[in-house]
């Protein structure tokens, strides 16, 4: 029987069942599969896997990965060519061109896009923002006015949870929101020496820390779910999250614009950062390759595009889909989406790898979280971002 | 030995006493205040994890979570808990063991009883094995792997085990056979055994509390191992940690501590038995040799 | 003393594969260990000296990755932690489990309940136990919570999430969960003593504590060297303990030569300066464990 | 006076009683030893006496001073382990000190106090070194020294010398004799050698399964041992027992086979036995010798001829077996004898020298 | 012919020669004795024979054939060690059948030796316990039946009585007497313990630092011994050593004091010394007696009042040291011989047994 191999990290309950629907449409057209989830540290533990797997060489069908990894493991011509099935189902026309450029390597297909999600939103608990006057904040003024109030309610300003990539997903909004997109792209997207080290970067740490006295004091290596459970039950008023924190709202069964806000992050409206899963196909040799290219067909296959983003929270990595199935939230999303596509606005996230190979991204997530926790000074760490980027390149 | 006397002046050793098991007892209760947490916690519901002290008691203690997390539990797209994975481990665990223990064992026999010249470069090299740190290992070993066609294979997870198990299990024989009485192969050399049977009848006889202690050792190790165990093997062929780690590490949706705890538990169980039932024997094969490193 | 020791010529085939039958034996072991040992010390070296990112190229690169190495901030914040990760954990380690196992050896009733308690640790894993220490050590949920919920409304235990104190929580799991792997074996060494010598220093009017600092404490010389090699061993190679309890964090104030290694060769795809590390790593180890291996070689020759 | 006193000690480990009630005293400057087979009770009893192992019953005195709940170091004894003891971890000079520091003595004193115990001892040139490197003998010195540096009023040796070779034995029981001859220390001294207990004790006590069975002089333990345990065990090669039969004119040994040879009644046994009673003769193998050798002053003497079963030359001596009637018995001859197994050999029995036991109780009678 | 020969054998272990060429040669039925101080090569020399440890050069033949070569096994010899090294994990039974098994002898075959053994060792109730539990002399019992068993052509012994204690060490050495005497097997046998080397042998190589020093018997090398060495090494206490010059009549010995005392030329002194040579007297114990004891058939004796210095009485003789013009020497005097250090006592010196060594080679002069 034919059979895929899929390494993931998509290990929780929900995500399980969303997976569950893939495996099943495979199993109908006769492929098994052969599940290899490894979870823990963001799919850190899985790409160790993964390593080892293709060093061995007998790497997995399909693997998890996101934005440059792509670039890097293709780099190493180790995936499988999906043209083919591409030009077939007309790949090129639905999917958004900035994840197209991490989707193909090389001009040609590698890899089935599953997803896109979005990082710069803002969750907020909706009682916890009436009590505060009800109005959602537009800039980032008024997002500090906004939680001065929260605590002066007597509950955590903003939930967050301290590991380095939550901190550069706060940072990635903040950057946007101050600068703009031009900047972002400047800064982030290019790394620009001195753009990372400017007047704008100086307000963005300055800002960092203004939003650091707004945590609560636990909220050191909290895990994001934490944090998003903390504004859910009222003891937190917001969250700067990715939209996969709206699958933890739903699933306490709150519904979106009564239990919850959901805003673009203050002052980054029109902008969309990015992220998106993709399922890369690795070059596994003819008998697995037939079993491989059904595999990649059914995850663009738009019943299960649907089926799986309404668990995960993110919109359809494929544009043509009708968004009536989806909530408000969502529903917003796959508009900011489509606008920010066509206006060149939709920008990879530096914290979810789509803005810089792995080696740089870690190495501003490094300032970037000592800043946060005090260990670099603002001045430090404009010194040191610049520094880091160009040592790791 | 005891370096303590019989009591001789009963007052002063009345109040030591106290002190003594004070202190022992105060240490227990911190030692075991994890287990503690783990245990209470997998029996309590979620509310009460929530909204609780971490320290209390379960008001209404349940095995809901130990059934789910045994039986239900979601490791991955699967969701039939951990059971499966545990016994993935103990077809890991129980050769590695023995194989290494017993390829340690008769190292330890060549390089006491059977020595040549180098012998202790040779020692001296197997022993700094031990100290090698496995991350820097993973890459070349899969490859390695790969090559021999045992790439995510448990029989290829087995052989990662011995292989880096092999320093320790030497070494603990070699210490024991060091002061194991030359006279005892002579004498059976004299009497006509050969090689092999000199170590089977004459020497792995007598070493009960050694192989207790390399057992234990080895057997923890492997069991506990984690890196190896996600690196060259996948899915349902899982060891037990890496299910453990795929349970507890999710990072979307309800966190069930109580289950997390459970499964925890459970994975902890086997090693935890060995040690509860064999910790004397510990200490006794610890003194009979591995103490001198 | 060699029971047989080199051979002279003159014999049979039969015989000469009898006498070779030992190195036989050993041979496969060595052979392993040779490959998968220091032929894979032998590869990260060379990996050290390659321009490898995400997989191995076999592309020289010359010092680069040395260089990338000791440009980061972090390798020598990952160094200054195992310095005092280290120095604490081993300390902490030895006089804790010396103090238990005294404790222990006072013709103790409940002996047999104990000793696995103290020993239990040793036999989880961090995966298993790193949720409950990170709860334990939580601000908001363990020990500060409770002692607060009890009333002591000032206490402050905050190290977890403190840059500043983050490592010694690491070294506090460290401790509870090797101390008694060390006690079990300075209790073996205390039960190994000679009862005649205690015997005599009691007749020469020591006190109880005079014996054990005067005469036990330095008959377990041996002991303490053995101790010093396991927990080296274990503070060097620590990664589940960090990875578990605080990530790396807050920050990267808890990072360790060992996660730093991993994140670079696993994570950011820099598999040169990850080997780099290693090959310190490996030189650090040899510093330590090389001349302990020759002096202990040596010493039972005579 | 006496000087150390035991007064009625018992001890019991778990359900067994090691020491049975044992009375023992000791005048100041005597060398009391304690011999008896292994696991009588020896090293109990000296732990007792030491501190080391509190008795169950009984009381120890020493000086008239009740010491038996007293901690070890408070009875200012000093104890000369079977192992040394020696604490490896420190120099010879260190392990002499040790003591004196213990008891609060100066540096200055200290090493004074060590220089003149290591000129006694002729250990000066070991002072710096560690018991590792010390034979076997000069660890036994060391040992001694530790001892001696404190001035106790009472020394316990226990077996001391059985871990050293035979050469060595000799040399070293003939310092410890010189030691006590010359420092008039009060000793007890444990041993299973009854040479060294001949040679050294004022005072010997045989113990047999925590019982004692006889107290008395080396001379009196060897020439009337109490009982045939004690006349066994005190003598090597161990005192011949003959059986007999009290007949008209002496004793009758060696009837089984019908003949018979009559003997005198030796001098020791004053009382009269009736005729007819069984007994043992007891004689020691050097009272029973060959022609040229044989006590010419000897008032009762017998000569026998028997066959020869065994015959050990052992240089300074030859011993010979004979047999006569199904018993055996073993006599001292000259070294120069020349006999071969087999050939009948004349024995020359002492009977000067002769103890009678009555094999019932096994007590001697006199 | 002689059954067991050593022929030229050295072994050198790193740069240091133990053995430094060593001949021997033993008949069949013979008991060779190798005595030695501690660390001379006895061991070594005993594992060369067994094949445990190849000799650098030189042969070993056994019964004509040269074994040099051969496995231990292979040898036919069986060997009792020091330790007796009982396989621990085996019952008696099992440890004395496993040679045999080894060398396929059946399952009733194995059974039927071990009982015989058994048996003649009297054993037999211990067959069914382990090594841990026999008493020492049990398990050296049992450590014979394992030699016993395979009936070799060679016995080796290494010291199988120094873990005895003083009594049992006695009984067993009579117990390989006999069964020496029974089974007249060829046995070499180890051992520092004089007495033991003196009642067992019928040849005794004496070794020191790898080099024969003397091969006899042992009445040979005790009254004849080849040098010093030997003269110092063989008996207890040790032969007496006087200083002496040759003058016309005779030896004239005690001279630092001006006084000195003129004694014959013992007549195993054939060769005439040239008046004026210093010679060395050597004289045992026992041929210094008291007047009481002395040989009177001694052609040769010398009455000489010396200063006592120590009584050593071990109840069948007494010892007495005493002192003349700084020359000290030990005499055996009778049990009964009172005296007490300080006294002046007349001791008989027998030079019968007198021998005389050149004080510069060490060597003994005819
Ligand atoms: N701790 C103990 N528990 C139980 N029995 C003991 C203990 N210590 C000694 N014994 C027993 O007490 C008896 C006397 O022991 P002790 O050591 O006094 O004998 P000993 O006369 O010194 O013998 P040896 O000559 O062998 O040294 C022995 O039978 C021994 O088995
Ligand atoms: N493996 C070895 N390496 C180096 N020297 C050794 C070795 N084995 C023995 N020797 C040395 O060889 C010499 C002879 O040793 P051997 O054991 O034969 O002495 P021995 O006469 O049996 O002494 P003992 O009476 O103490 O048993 C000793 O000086 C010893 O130190
Ligand atoms: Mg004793
Ligand atoms: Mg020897």
């Amino acid at each position: 029987a034919e059979e895929v191999e899929v390494l993931h990290w998509w290990t929780s309950g929900g995500e399980a069942a969303a997976l569950n629907v893939l495996k099943e449409n495979l199993q109908k057209e006769g492929v098994s599969w052969k599940d290899m989830p490894v979870a823990g540290g963001a799919g850190s533990a899985a790409m160790t896997a993964l390593r080892a797997r293709v060093t061995a060489g007998d790497p997995p069908t399909a693997v998890q990965l996101l934005g440059f990894d792509l670039r890097d493991w293709s780099q190493m011509g180790v995936a499988a060519n999906l043209d083919e099935l591409a030009a077939k189902e007309g790949w090129d026309k639905v999917i958004p061109p900035a994840l197209q450029e991490f989707s193909k390597y090389d001009g040609h297909w590698v890899a089935a896009p599953v997803n896109i999600h979005s990082t710069n939103w803002l969750w907020l608990n909706k009682a916890a923002l009436d009590k505060a006057g009800g109005k959602v904040p537009t800039n980032i003024d008024e997002l500090f006015a906004l939680l001065d109030k929260f605590k002066a309610e007597g509950i955590v300003p903003l939930a967050h949870g301290g590991v380095p990539w939550q901190d550069g997903t706060l940072w990635e909004a903040v950057v946007l929101s101050v600068g703009g997109p031009d900047f972002y792209k400047k800064a982030v997207l290019e790394a620009d020496p001195a753009a990372l080290s400017g007047d704008t970067m100086k307000k963005v740490f300055d800002d960092m820390s203004k939003l650091r006295t707004y945590f609560d004091p636990n909220f050191s290596g909290r895990e994001w779910n934490l944090s998003t459970a903390l504004v859910i039950e009222g003891k937190a008023g917001a969250q700067e999250m990715g939209d996969w924190s709206k699958g933890e709202w739903l699933r306490a069964k709150k519904e979106p614009g009564k239990d919850f806000v959901c805003i673009r992050f203050p002052g980054t409206q029109g902008s969309v950062l990015f992220n998106a899963d993709q399922f890369m196909m690795f070059d596994v040799g003819k008998k697995s390759a037939d079993a491989q290219m059904k595999m990649a067909s059914a995850v663009e296959n738009p019943a299960f595009q649907i089926a799986f983003n309404k668990v995960k929270g993110s919109v359809p990595a494929r544009t043509d889909i009708p968004d009536t199935d989806f909530d408000d939230c969502a529903k917003k999303g796959m508009k900011d989406l489509s606008e920010a596509s066509s206006k060149g606005t939709l920008m990879g996230s530096l914290a979810h790898g789509y803005a810089q190979p792995a080696a740089i991204k870690e190495a501003m997530l490094d300032v970037i979280t000592q800043h946060l926790n005090g260990q670099l000074t603002t001045d430090a760490a404009l010194k040191r971002l610049p520094e880091a980027v160009a040592a790791a390149k | 030995m005891s370096a303590a006397p019989e009591t001789i002046s009963a007052g002063s050793a009345r109040f030591t006493r106290f002190f003594i098991y004070g202190a022992l007892i105060i240490l227990a209760i911190v030692y075991l205040l994890p287990l503690y947490v783990m245990l209470s916690t997998s029996l309590k519901s979620l509310d009460e994890i929530r909204g609780g002290d971490m320290l209390a008691l379960p008001t209404d203690p349940s095995i809901a979570a130990w059934m789910k997390a045994w039986g239900e539990a979601c490791i991955g797209v699967s969701c039939v808990g951990i059971k499966g994975y545990f016994w993935n481990s103990i077809k890991m665990v129980v050769p590695a063991v023995v194989i290494s223990t017993l390829l340690g064992a008769l190292n330890g026999y060549v390089l006491t009883k059977w020595r040549f010249p180098g012998h202790k470069l040779v020692f001296g090299m197997m022993l700094f094995a031990c100290f090698i740190p496995f991350q820097a290992v993973l890459i070349p070993m899969a490859r390695l792997l790969g090559l021999m066609g045992l790439s995510n294979s448990t029989t290829g997870l087995v052989m990662v085990h011995v292989v880096y198990g092999l320093g320790f299990t030497t070494l603990f024989f070699r210490n024991y056979y060091e002061a194991f009485p030359d006279e005892l192969v002579k004498a059976a050399m004299i009497d006509g055994a050969g090689f092999f049977k000199i170590f089977w009848r004459i020497l792995l006889p007598s070493s009960g509390p050694i192989i207790v202690v390399t057992v234990i050792y080895q057997f923890t190790n492997i069991w506990n191992d984690f890196l190896f165990g996600v690196s060259f093997s996948s899915g349902e062929a899982s060891p037990m940690t890496v299910a453990l780690n795929n349970l507890v590490s999710s990072s979307t949706g309800v966190k069930e501590y109580n289950v997390d705890m459970a499964a925890a538990v459970f994975a902890a169980l086997p090693t935890l038995f060995v040690y509860v039932v064999a910790g004397r024997y510990f200490v006794r094969g610890l003194m009979a040799g591995a103490v001198k490193g | 003393m060699p029971v047989i020791a080199a051979e002279r010529p003159r014999k049979s085939f039969a015989d000469r594969l009898r006498s070779g039958l030992p190195k036989l034996v050993l041979a496969p072991s060595f052979a392993v260990i040779l490959i998968f040992v220091y032929g894979f010390i032998l590869w990260t070296i060379t990996l050290s000296f390659t321009t490898s990112r995400i997989l191995p190229v076999y592309k020289w690169g010359g010092f680069d990755a040395y260089f990338r190495l000791w440009s980061q901030p972090n390798w020598y914040v990952a160094m200054q932690n195992l310095a005092i990760f280290g120095v604490l954990y081993i300390a902490l380690c030895t006089a804790i489990g010396l103090f238990i196992a005294i404790l222990m050896d006072q013709r103790i009733r409940a002996e047999g309940v104990l000793r696995p308690i103290f020993l239990y640790p040793m036999a989880l894993s961090f995966v298993v136990t790193g949720t409950a220490w990170k709860w334990f050590l939580n601000p908001g949920l363990g020990l500060e919570h409770t002692m607060r919920n009890l009333g002591w409304e000032s206490f402050t235990f905050d190290w977890l999430v403190n840059p500043k104190m983050a490592i010694y929580t690491v070294v506090i799991a460290g401790v509870w969960q090797a101390s008694g792997f060390i006690m079990a074996m300075f209790l073996a060494g205390l039960r190994g003593i000679d009862g005649e010598i205690i015997k005599a220093a009691q007749i020469d009017g020591a006190s109880t504590v005079s014996i054990y600092r005067r005469i036990i404490i330095p008959l377990l010389r041996p002991v303490f060297l053995s101790a010093f090699i396991v927990l080296a061993h274990m503070a060097i190679k620590s990664y589940d303990l960090v990875i578990a309890l605080t990530g790396g964090g807050p920050g990267n104030a808890t990072e360790l030569p060992s996660t730093f290694m991993y994140s670079y060769t696993f994570n950011r795809n820099q598999m040169n300066v990850g080997s780099a590390s290693a090959v310190m790593m490996l030189m650090g180890i040899t510093a330590i464990i090389v001349p302990y291996l020759y002096s202990e070689l040596r010493e039972k020759k005579q | 006076m006496s000087f150390l006193e035991i007064r009625n000690i018992r001890k019991k480990i778990g359900s067994v009683e090691i020491l049975k009630g044992i009375d023992i005293s000791l005048e100041k400057g005597g060398f009391l030893v304690l011999v008896g087979p292994s696991g009588c009770g020896k090293s109990t009893l000296l732990n007792a006496i030491a501190g080391l192992l509190p008795p169950s019953s009984g009381d120890i005195v020493i000086d008239g001073q009740v010491v038996t709940d007293l901690h070890p170091s408070k009875r200012d004894i000093a104890m000369v382990f079977q192992s040394y003891a020696l604490y490896p971890n420190m120099t010879v000079e260190e392990n002499i000190a040790f003591a004196l520091e213990m008891r609060g003595v100066d540096k200055a004193g200290r090493a004074k106090a060590v220089a003149q115990v290591a000129k006694t001892l002729q250990i000066e040139h070991l002072l710096k070194r560690r018991p590792s490197q010390l034979s076997g003998g000069q660890r036994q010195r060391v040992a001694m020294g530790r001892a001696l540096v404190r001035q106790p009023r009472v020394f316990l040796f226990d077996e001391p010398l059985s871990n050293l070779d035979a050469k060595l034995r000799v040399e070293v029981r003939a310092e410890i004799k010189a030691l006590h001859q010359n420092t008039h220390a009060t000793i007890v001294y444990v041993t299973h050698d009854q040479i060294e207990a001949m040679t050294l004790a004022t005072k010997i006590v045989v113990l047999k399964e925590g019982i004692v069975q006889q107290v008395g002089t080396p001379a009196e333990i060897y020439n009337r041992p109490a009982n045939l345990f004690v006349a066994d065990f005190m003598g090597s090669p161990a005192m011949n027992m003959l059986k007999g039969r009290v007949v008209a004119g002496g004793i009758q040994l060696f009837g089984a086979g019908g003949q018979g040879v009559t003997v005198k009644i030796p001098p020791s046994v004053t009382t009269s036995i009736p005729e007819g009673s069984q007994v043992v003769l007891g004689l020691r193998p050097e009272a029973i010798s060959d022609q040229g050798s044989a006590d010419a002053a000897a008032a009762a003497s017998a000569h026998i001829d028997a066959q020869v079963m065994i015959v050990e030359p052992t240089g300074s001596d030859t011993f010979v077996t004979g047999k006569l009637d199904g018993t055996t018995f073993t006599g001292r001859a000259r070294a120069e004898t020349v006999v071969e197994p087999g050939q009948t050999f004349r024995f020359v029995f002492n009977l000067d020298k002769a103890v009678v036991f009555d094999p019932e109780s096994g007590s001697r009678i006199d």
